[in-house]
Formats: structure tokens, C-alpha cells, sequence
């Protein structure tokens, strides 16, 4: 399942949804907002989301994520609005059976909701200035 | 001619000044929206960069779009 | 850093002594008590560790993972005693300034954890009967 | 002869009855100790399978023993 969330999101509360008797292990993944970004002080960050589309995209990342690795429980938030540095702006948990799909399911669902869903950030730098964020894909096609 | 809503997100947004309009064009594919609204989003280039949606569903640049279609233009996303 | 818990383990307040203003990742991993182990259903469980030396072999995989990539913060905690199904057996937690470095270093220290750390564990059976298992590597050497 | 403490882990422990016990042993190394114990842990082949550490310092089936060292048998871990 995936949402998007105007207020601070809370990793311990949602790991308790993937609890499951079957399941061996649990992944989880958080995107911090960090001090710095190629080679800017950063001071505060803006999120806009698009969720109607955002969401039935992160609907089919999850469908691909279980066809890969069956029987997984898999639920990601992310944020929009305003963070300051050290909040958490995404995070992916996904209990399995065994780590070994714990650890690539986690990391498929982080890699693919950071290319694929309408989701801006907007860098607010220590210096002033601020600019939109491009995706890492779309910075090396150009 | 048909009849289109273009909306503008965050970059395009801010670019254009404005959240939506609707205009009509002479357009047959996503790719003719992005070009034919230019002088609002600012950005000459779709491919590899940038993403569309068409009434609320991700479509390529080379989806029809039909008269009454609301297309969603997309700058560079930046999730996570 | 590591350390054997006769206690629960808490990963929320854990993932807080993590926290760095340069750290844009975090990854997680938690091993749950699951109610089956090779084709037995499992009851509970009762894990002995030797705390001098597993000391001592963590802090070598600590060292190999901070060799291998710089600027990470990890922690782990693993548990001894009687535990239910659910509970958590183990927890590793690491930030770092990018995720691909979040997930190879926890992937990696729970790897090291899982066949090098003097800790076994006993198996009680839902029939009754119960049996200490053997670690994956050991199991497949022999 | 080496007066060698001998710790049992585990199984071994639950096989031995006992915690830990002091014996003079003709040993040269952790393997030769491992083996003079087999009456008490009943393992017989610790290579690939068991791990040793000596005075709380893992250890080589061939490092040698010294006399008053404290050799700890460890039967195959499974953490996590």
C-alpha cells in the first residue's frame, strides 16, 4: 500500500502493519532529508506530490514488486509539504519470509518510487537561493 | 482543433504562472501538447526528462490525446 | 556498534542514535521469530549467546563494513533468552549519505552476524519436542 | 600433558552435562583438544561445522594450546 502523507511519518507505528506470523524478516528504508546536495548547503525542502497519479503508479510498482517475490508485505509514505533536515521524507518496509527478499523487494520498491511517481522537491539553500531538484535518471539522460 | 486542459506541476508550474488552462490546439499526440504549450512551461525537450499523464493516467509522449482530455505535463520527478 | 539484549528490542528508539544531519539513508533490518523452520511449526524459541566473544567478532565486521564504506553509522542488537513468535530476534540499522550504501552495509552485517557470532539458537516445537538448529553456511558444509 | 579448561556451548554443553571442566590433555592444537573431548561433547568432525575461540578469542582448528588456557567449544551458530 502507498500514501502520501502531509504530516511527519512514524517508521515504528507502521512497521507493526507488516507483522506477520510467517514472516522471517523485515526491511525497512528512510530517506532523510540531508545538510547537503551536490555540493549545497541545504536548509529546508520542499515536497509536491501529484497522489491521484502518484499513487495507482505506486499500485503497480507494488504488483511488480509481488510478482517477483510472493507472499511479501510491502507499505511505503511519502511526504509532501515542508522538511526540515533529519525528517523523514519516504519510507519502504517490507516483511518476508526470508531476508534475502526482505532486502531486494525493499530496495526495488525505493529504486522505482524515486523514478516513477510525480514527486518534486524544491532545495532551499543556506544562501538563499532554492531550485527544483531533477531525478537522478533524468540528470544522466541530460 | 480539440479542446485541452493542460495542467503545469511544480517547475512548469512556477514557470507558467499558473495551476491550468484550457486551450484549444491543433494537437494529435502528448508530445504536441508539450510542444504547442511551450511558451507556458518553458521547456523545449520531453523526452528522457520529463513524464505525462492523461486524464489521471501515466501515458507515453506518443499517446493520442483526444478532445475534452485533460493532459498533466511533468517536470523531472524527484522522489525520496 | 553491538549488543547482546536479555530485553526487547526497541528499533525506533535504536534508529535514533543513527541520526546525522549528513545521513540522507537509513536501511533497517529486523530478524522476527517465525512460526515455522524448515517444514516444523514453531512454538517459541531460546537463544544462548557468548557475549565476550561476540563482542569482540562484531566489532570486526563493524570494521570491515566502515573499510569498505566510509561515513556510515551502523548499530546492532541481538537478542538472548526465551522469545515468541513476533518478537524480534536481531536488529541492524545503518545510515549513510546514500541508500546504495545503506542496504550493502546492513546486508552485509547481518550476513557476518548470521554464520560468524557465537550465538545458537533452541527450537521449540509445536509437537513438543524441541532442537537447537544449525546456521545456514554449516548446515550446507555438512 | 596441558592443564586445559575445557567450555561447552550449547548442544555440546547439553551433551556434556556440564558447563565446563579442567583436564590435563595431551593437545597441541584446538583440534587436538576438540577431538580428547569427544567423550563429553560427541561431535566428531569440527571443520566446516563448530568454531573455537581461545581465552575468549576466536581461534584455528591448528592454533596451538598453551598450558592454563581456556579452550571454548562452539557447536555451528545460528544467529539472527
Amino acid at each position: 500500500m502507498f500514501e502520501i502523507s502531509k504530516t511527519a511519518i512514524h517508521p515504528d507505528s507502521l512497521r507493526r502493519t507488516l507483522f506477520d506470523e510467517a514472516a522471517g524478516a523485515y526491511c525497512g528504508f528512510e530517506g532523510w532529508i540531508r545538510n547537503h546536495n551536490e555540493g549545497r548547503e541545504v536548509r529546508s525542502l520542499e515536497y509536491e506530490a501529484y497522489a491521484p497519479v502518484a499513487v495507482l503508479e505506486a499500485q503497480k510498482i507494488f504488483a511488480e514488486a509481488a510478482s517477483q517475490w510472493p507472499h511479501l508485505k510491502a507499505h511505503c509514505v511519502h511526504r509532501e509539504g515542508h522538511l526540515e533536515i533529519g525528517d523523514c521524507a519516504v519510507w519502504v518496509g517490507v516483511s518476508a519470509a526470508h531476508r534475502d527478499e526482505a532486502f531486494q523487494a525493499c530496495r526495488y520498491i525505493i529504486d522505482q518510487v524515486k523514478v516513477r511517481l510525480p514527486i518534486w522537491k524544491k532545495e532551499h539553500y543556506v544562501d538563499g537561493d532554492s531550485g527544483w531538484v531533477n531525478c537522478e535518471r533524468c540528470a544522466k539522460a541530460g | 482543433m480539440k479542446q485541452i486542459t493542460v495542467r503545469y506541476f511544480a517547475l512548469f508550474r512556477e514557470t507558467a504562472g499558473i495551476d491550468q488552462e484550457t486551450r484549444n490546439l491543433d494537437a494529435v499526440t502528448a508530445a504536441d501538447v508539450f510542444a504547442a504549450t511551450a511558451d507556458r512551461h518553458g521547456s523545449s525537450e520531453p523526452r528522457g526528462h520529463c513524464k505525462v499523464a492523461i486524464n489521471d493516467v501515466m501515458a507515453d509522449w506518443d499517446t493520442a490525446v483526444e478532445d475534452g482530455d485533460t493532459v498533466l505535463l511533468f517536470p523531472p520527478v524527484a522522489g525520496g
